[in-house]
């Protein structure tokens, strides 16, 4: 089988889809958000690189660096809020944050 | 780049799995089962566990892993710096330099804030 | 120079007044409101002074550069149309300053900040010749007009205030799509560039609408009057005197300014519309005036009468049409201004407007009584008063232009008569029925001179309105040959 | 040696066909992968017996002749053990948990070269995968203590994956300095570039290796390495006194052997990386002809042996250090100096002196 | 090469190192408080430090307005081997968000203070986010953009988690971290199809390929639609607003003015960049989607807020509303004069939910948030130089003359009907009318009810000052709205010349 740049493109799409429908169907656990989001990011990086690679440009993997690290320092505030949200709330359900409604 | 090479890299993870499946699918076949329910309780030196066991642990390990993340990923700045090195020179390594000043600024301030202290 | 003094000093002395104005009712406030209101008048006289009859183009003009980035000017002018209404915008205003001096007790500071900025505002929009300055003008009266309401209005005044507010927002906004639409055809916003401009009848007709929404709505029109009974009724008297007796003019006079001259084949082709609605508004809501309980909401489905007379003259084409129309709105601003403050001079004393509460006024207030009834004979157009004048010149061009029209027209004068005396029969003649009644007093020096000036003006304008149509004739006459060019 | 293995692929093409390839990589990582269990199963032994010497007692000797068959014994006894699964546990993960403990501890083999082209993949981020694939066993710590649902299990997860995540930054600073002087991230490559330089054109090969121009970071890498295993002293998280046998506590027989195997593995895999980053891989210790001779597995065998022994010599001297201590070693002591050090080294490549070119 | 090209980024520089000092020197300023027991000990509660962070702050403000104000002048350049481009754009752009923070900083002290947030830390993320602004601001290239959107997301996040002893903060967070990384992940995708296409991250490379009609549209238009979503996110237009009430909302209103003022400035930045500036070519796709977008926040924002009686939450759905007027803006007509109008509109609009949510915070007392409409019952009772200040904010915010809000509606329109979108700018009118009813309820309740609750001034006189400057500046840019325009009319002129 001859792997093509398409093949990775829709791993991407399918990994992307699969994290937006994370994020929108989830509604138990605030943890499961925020490893879609990775995952949505993640994603983003398959298509980087595949890009990059079939393009012989390297700023595409570039990019995918400071994703990485951006994803890193994003994951760190995630999880620093859910901390507090857990200590505040005692709850990591996505369903009890309700407190703010008009 | 040839993916071929990572082949086999492929192989020994699964050989690894094996590894550890294989005898674990021994001992159970080997090893008798009696269970019961004193020795399906968990272990709290003999203690009856009178709450789950998943409560709420000391914040400080949340910290360490939260600046784990971001220290790892700061480190994996200095992989492809560190290859490149020789090509890019002084303008490289000042830039560098300047990063991991920032870094440090970073480190600073969360030792300064007791982030890292455990007592 | 003269606009703008005219425009800035009452807005300056209004600020003044909101900056130093302190919180309990000083009589500093009140005169300082007094001296600006006058100064402003003053500042309004050489405009009728120094008016050049013979020419029948714009005066006084100011121009200065605002934005240019859209070309608007700070650009004034006025001509015979306007400059009246200019006068009578500073005129009214000290009778609402010297009509508001022991009534307002609360945030009198603000009271009169409010009356001064709105003084300047409308005095804005008559002097305007830019349209955007004009729309700036005719938007910003909304906002002291709101908090006149809403502060010092009657029980129901949040609800009136909103329904002012939007109900006009609602028609202006759409004037200010024209008015973009227009400087996008013409790049500029200059109100006499405009009126030069060719367009075709759609685009005639669509701008015409647009414009109408706002006017017919400040006018107010039937069917959209409804927001004035309201306003008037939970209006503090000031209010209702400022609306009717200006604020309402705003409108009629956007359609000189507007509608005529820059869409006129729309205008003309229309006309028969605006003429039905002209009808129904003299007819229908004259008929509606006859049967209020509320003598407010009487005097102000008679305004709604009344402006329907006006607009019926403006689109008349005929320049007897319009010149009535325009000395009828002048009336109407004495004559109205006159009646709100005969309702607040009861209400004051009584707190109630309802015409049952009343009856057999004249046996304790009998000079109150003879300018109330002054004024209502000058509300239903009786000969001498000023409130003839204009009629009959609508019903003469009226009967030129169509006979049955003239005949409807007419109509008005009898509802106008009915109404208005069968309102003053109920209140001011008959017996006493009432106890509260009994106690009533009559009007003190300060209510005395502002119904004394103002029927003074009544009768002065309703035997010799020749100042008024000396200046008002070729600015009208320019107008309608400007409309009978067709611009397609 | 080239004539023998060009033999056995025209061979194995003859039999297996297009599927060759895949076969000769299965062989050759059962090559590696039952030395690797023999290895294991006698370090403990060693571990037992050099101990022993050093407290001056025998060590085991009972079973077989010097003791040599006490870890098949060992095996047995353990394969033998009932395989507990806690009530309240979470199967799965408390199944998948050892295994992923071990897997990591082998897989990393697959970049390891035991000598110049004898490597099973020669990849060129050999260096990334492993840092990469070692990073996995944390998370077989944490589902372990996890899936337990029982607290010292719990605790003792944390406490390792703490441990074990702390160290790993001084770790990445300590083979980024590696990293700059060979200039790739291929082991080979890095091996190859330590075999160069003044003292290595003398013939002292040992002097040229990473370990003394960098010798902090190889030590700090060493240190670092023992704390990542959780080995004494760095052993709190198994700590007995405190919680008895951190997250493994709930693992009993052949799921509890499996941790016990990946701890020795994972020995064994970070003394071979330090060997190969500091200690010159499968490079002879000086250049002398008869040294050349003796084929580089030998070498790389005999500096793991050495580290390995070292880790031992620690367990036996050292009184283990209270946690607070660890982290702080690992935070305030490791990374500074590691960071300074990146930051020279990075100079001295950079500049006129440098001694890698 | 490299001297010219540090000039370029000096403030940026200025700033990060300020930062960072400012971090460090927290840390080490301070004056330690014996602790209580049972307290968390907090060395920041100390005056004199944050003190000394707070007045370096604001002196460093200053002279990043003073030096971006000194850059306008300059031609537009690219710096940083393209990665940064310096212009008259965004020169006008960051003095006004250096403005905005500055002034924000100056309206939060007390309240701040009152809160036990007013720390170091606070400043220094607020400082970051700022410089995230500039980078996006001046971003150009896709790295820039995306590493300027993340540096001024990631403080706002933290920012609003700072006050974790409320439930609602915390709450508000996690809303804003979760759809705020969700937008970047669509804005990523998007740029990654970008980038495959048209193989460059470079804002000019971009543009040159894009222009090309054999590039493939497809897969452009694909990217397109992700593009806009995570712009639509992050503007918070209607159907991506869900974030934005909440997050308005919960936040202590110090974070809230953060976040609902100078970030505006720079998500239109982004905006403009990337639509305008880069995929032009495209607009046959982009267009209609901002036209959707624009008309569905305009309806959906103004209706919504009607139903609001908390004001943040009220001026959230009335801020999503004003970005549908800011789309309005781009997509109309391509030329400098409609660009600049949006750019006007942004500034206007910022300044004035800069006096908004001041005079909120001034009403705000220890222990109590002005937030609720209750609270502003009556105040022309006794504070009626605070109510007139509201007064001129919301109608500014209706769009109502003399205030600057309707010179800015007035650019916009102009604009629209420029274009041809006569419909769209009667849709925007009539929305805007729905809008009055809301701004004219606050008015009402400030000048016609009684008072509920005993209303308190709070903060400096400084504060004070600066916000009576504030809404004076609203009213006087409304009446002369001239200076203004043609700053932001030049800036745009000479920037597209530029590129």
């Amino acid at each position: 089988m001859n792997i093509t740049l398409a093949h990775y493109l829709v791993l991407g799409a399918i990994l992307f889809a699969t994290s937006v429908i994370g994020i929108f169907l989830n509604r138990k656990n605030v943890i499961v958000l925020l490893m879609a989001i990775e995952l949505m990011l993640l994603s983003v990086n398959m298509n980087f690189i595949a890009f990059s690679h079939y393009l012989s440009d390297m700023a595409g993997q570039v990019f995918v660096f400071f994703i990485l690290t951006v994803a890193a320092a994003e994951a760190a505030i995630g999880l620093a809020i859910l901390v507090v949200l857990f200590r505040k709330v005692d709850t990591i359900d996505a369903d009890d944050l309700d407190h703010l409604k008009g | 780049m040839n993916l071929a090479n990572y082949f086999p890299v492929l192989l020994f993870i699964l050989v690894g799995i094996g590894v550890g499946l294989v005898p674990m699918f021994l001992g159970k076949i080997l090893a008798p089962s009696k269970p019961d329910a004193e020795k399906l309780s968990p272990y709290e030196c003999g203690f009856e566990a009178f709450e789950d066991a998943r409560m709420k642990f000391d914040v400080r390990y949340y910290l360490i892993a939260i600046l784990f993340i971001l220290f790892d990923l700061e480190t994996a700045f200095l992989f492809p710096w560190g290859v490149a090195l020789r090509d890019i020179g002084w303008f490289g390594y000042a830039s560098m330099v300047i990063f991991l000043l920032e870094f440090i600024v970073g480190f600073v301030y969360i030792w300064k804030k007791g982030a890292l202290d455990w007592e | 120079m003269i606009l703008s003094y005219a425009i800035w000093t009452p807005i300056v002395f209004g600020l003044i007044i909101l900056i130093f104005g302190s919180e309990k009712p000083s009589a500093g406030v009140r005169w300082l409101a007094l001296i600006g209101a006058i100064l402003g008048f003053i500042a309004t006289l050489p405009l009728i002074i120094q008016f050049d009859i013979a020419n029948p183009g714009m005066q006084f003009v100011e121009k200065l550069s605002w934005i240019p980035r859209y070309d608007i000017n700070y650009f004034l002018g006025i001509d015979g149309i306007s400059v009246w209404f200019i006068v009578l915008t500073a005129f009214i205003n000290i009778i609402v300053v010297i009509a508001a001096w022991e009534v307002i007790e609360i945030k009198v500071s603000q009271y009169m900040a409010s009356f001064m900025i709105l003084s300047g505002l409308m005095i804005g929009v008559f002097c305007a010749l830019d349209a955007l300055l004009f729309y700036v003008f005719f938007e910003a009266t909304l906002i002291p007009m709101y908090i006149i309401i809403g502060v010092w209005g009657g029980h129901n005044r949040i609800y009136a205030a909103f329904k002012f507010f939007l109900y006009t927002l609602l028609g202006s906004l759409l004037t200010l799509v024209a008015m973009l639409y227009l400087y996008n055809v013409t790049n500029s916003f200059d109100i006499l560039v405009w009126q030069q401009a060719r367009l075709d009848i759609v685009e005639q007709i669509l701008l015409f609408f647009a414009f109408f929404m706002a006017f017919a709505v400040k006018v107010p029109m039937w069917p959209l009057h409804t927001w004035l009974p309201d306003v008037h009724v939970e209006a503090p008297t000031g209010g209702s005197v400022v609306l009717a007796a200006i604020m309402l003019k705003l409108g009629a006079y956007g359609f000189l300014r507007f509608s005529l001259p820059i869409a006129p084949d729309a205008s003309q082709y229309l006309g028969p519309f605006i003429i039905f609605l002209s009808l129904v508004a003299v007819i229908y809501v004259g008929a509606v005036a006859l049967v209020q309980k509320d003598m407010k909401k009487l005097v102000a489905y008679s305004s709604v009468a009344h402006m329907g007379f006006v607009t019926l003259g403006f689109f008349l084409f005929s320049p007897l049409g319009i010149e009535g129309g325009i000395v009828q709105m002048i009336s109407h601003g004495f004559v109205a201004g006159a009646m709100f403050l005969s309702i607040g001079v009861l209400y004051d004393r009584m707190h109630t407007r309802q015409i049952a509460d009343y009856g057999g006024v004249v046996h304790r207030m009998p000079a109150f009584t003879a300018f109330a009834v002054l004024m209502a004979m000058a509300n239903c157009g009786l000969p001498a008063t000023s409130g003839f004048v204009g009629e009959f010149m609508v019903i003469l061009a009226a009967v030129d232009y169509d006979f049955v029209i003239g005949i409807l027209a007419s109509t008005a004068l009898i509802l106008g008569a009915s109404y208005s005396l069968w309102m003053v029969k109920r209140v001011f003649f008959g017996a006493i029925t009432n106890a509260h009644v009994e106690e009533l007093k009559d009007l003190n020096a300060r209510e005395y001179f502002l119904m004394a000036v103002l029927s003074i003006c009544v009768i002065g304008m309703g035997v010799y309105p020749k100042p008024f149509t000396d200046i008002i004739h070729p600015a009208v006459i320019n107008l309608l040959q400007h409309v009978a060019v067709s611009k397609l | 040696m080239d004539h023998f293995l060009n033999l056995i692929t025209t061979q194995g093409e003859a039999i297996f066909g297009s599927l060759w390839p895949l076969v000769w990589a299965l062989v050759r990582i059962v090559i590696i992968v039952l030395p690797m269990f023999a290895c294991v199963a006698y370090l403990t032994l060693w571990e037992r017996k050099l101990i022993g010497w050093m407290h001056i007692r025998l060590g085991p000797n009972r079973v077989g002749p010097l003791g040599l068959l006490q870890p098949i014994a060992d095996a047995l006894k353990l394969l033998m053990k009932e395989i507990i699964s806690p009530a309240q546990s979470s199967k799965v993960l408390f199944f998948i948990a050892p295994i992923m403990v071990i897997m990591p501890a082998f897989a990393a083999w697959a970049v390891i070269p035991f000598q110049a082209k004898m490597v099973l993949a020669d990849i060129n981020a050999g260096l990334l995968y492993i840092m990469a694939i070692s990073s996995i066993s944390v998370y077989g710590v944490i589902l372990a203590g996890w899936s337990s649902n029982s607290k010292y299990p719990f605790l003792g997860a944390m406490r390792a994956s703490a441990q074990m995540i702390s160290y790993e930054i001084a770790m990445g600073f300590a083979l980024v300095t590696v990293l700059l002087t060979s200039g790739s991230l291929n082991l080979s490559t890095i091996v190859a570039s330590q075999e160069q330089g003044v003292f290595a054109d003398m013939g002292l090969n040992f002097l040229s290796w990473n370990w003394l121009p960098l010798l902090p970071m190889f030590l700090i890498y060493f240190i670092s390495g023992v704390a990542e295993t959780n080995r004494h002293p760095f052993d709190v998280v198994e700590g007995e006194s405190e919680i008895v046998a951190g997250h493994m506590v709930e693992y009993s027989g052949m799921s509890f052997a499996m941790f016990f195997l990946a701890e020795y593995a994972n020995m064994i895999l970070i003394a071979a990386v330090a060997s190969i980053m500091f200690l010159g891989g499968w490079l002879p210790i000086v250049d002398f002809p008869i040294l050349r001779d003796i084929p580089g597995f030998f070498w790389l065998f005999a500096k793991t042996f050495f580290l390995l022994s070292c880790v031992i010599w620690l367990r036996a001297t050292l009184p283990r250090y209270r946690y607070d201590q660890i982290m702080r070693l690992g935070w305030k002591i490791f990374i500074p100096i590691s960071v300074f050090w990146v930051v020279v080294v990075g100079a001295w490549v950079v500049s006129p002196w440098n001694i890698w070119k | 090469m490299q001297a010219f090209d540090l000039y370029a980024i000096l403030p940026e520089l200025v700033l990060l190192v300020a930062a960072c000092l400012l971090l460090l020197a927290s840390v080490y300023v301070p004056e330690r408080v014996l602790s209580t027991p049972g307290v968390e000990q907090d060395i920041f509660h100390t005056p004199r430090g944050v003190g000394f962070v707070y007045f370096f702050t604001i002196i460093l403000l200053v002279y990043l307005i003073l030096a971006f104000i000194g850059r306008m002048g300059d031609p537009a350049l690219l710096a940083m081997n393209g990665l940064f481009q310096s212009d008259p754009f965004s020169n006008l752009l960051k003095a006004c968000s250096c403005g905005a923070v500055l002034v924000s900083l100056i309206y939060s002290k007390q309240y701040l203070k009152d809160r036990a947030l007013f720390r170091p830390d606070f400043i220094v993320l607020t400082l970051l986010a700022l410089l995230g602004q500039f980078v996006l601001i001046s971003g150009a290239n896709l790295l820039t953009l995306y590493l300027g959107l993340e540096l001024m997301a990631l403080p706002t996040y933290a920012l609003v988690a700072m006050s974790h002893n409320s439930e609602k903060s915390v709450e508000a967070a996690i809303k804003y971290f979760i759809l705020g990384a969700l937008a970047s992940g669509f804005f990523l995708y998007g740029m990654s199809m970008l980038y495959g296409v048209t193989g460059s991250l470079d804002l000019i490379e971009i543009f040159k390929v894009v222009a090309d009609p054999r590039v493939n549209h497809l897969v452009m238009a694909f990217g397109l639609v992700f593009i806009v979503a995570g712009l639509a996110f992050k503007l918070g237009v209607v159907p991506f607003h869900m974030w934005v009430p909440d997050v308005y909302q919960g936040a202590p209103t110090a974070v809230t003015l953060m976040i609902a003022a100078a970030p505006k400035l720079a998500a239109f930045a982004l905006l403009f960049r990337l639509l305008v500036n880069t995929l032009l070519p495209l607009l046959g796709d982009w267009q209609p989607m901002l036209v959707i977008l624009a008309v569905l926040s305009l309806v959906l924002g103004n209706v919504t807020a009607i139903a609001q009686t908390n004001l943040k939450r009220m001026l959230a759905y009335s801020a999503i509303a004003q970005m549908g007027f800011v789309l309005l803006g781009l997509l109309s007509v391509f030329d400098d004069h409609a660009f600049s109008a949006s750019m006007f509109y942004v500034i206007t609009y910022v300044l004035t939910t800069l006096g908004t949510f001041g005079l909120l915070m001034v009403l705000s007392r220890k222990g109590h948030d002005c937030e609720t409409l209750d609270d502003l019952k009556g105040l022309n009772q006794k504070h009626p130089w605070f109510a007139f200040i509201g007064l001129v904010m919301m109608f500014s915010l209706a769009g109502i003359p003399p205030t600057v809000g309707f010179a800015a509606k007035l650019g916009v329109l102009e604009a629209l009907v420029d274009g041809g979108h006569t419909f769209l700018a009667i849709v925007a009118v009539m929305a805007s009318l729905i809008g009055a009813f809301y701004y004219l309820r606050v008015v009402k309740v400030m000048y016609f009810d009684q008072p509920v609750h005993e209303t308190t001034i709070s903060g400096s006189g400084f504060a004070k000052g600066i916000l009576g400057l504030n809404s004076i500046l609203v009213l006087a840019l409304g009446i002369v709205p001239a200076g203004l325009m043609s700053l932001c009319l030049d800036a745009m002129r000479r920037t597209l010349l530029g590129s």
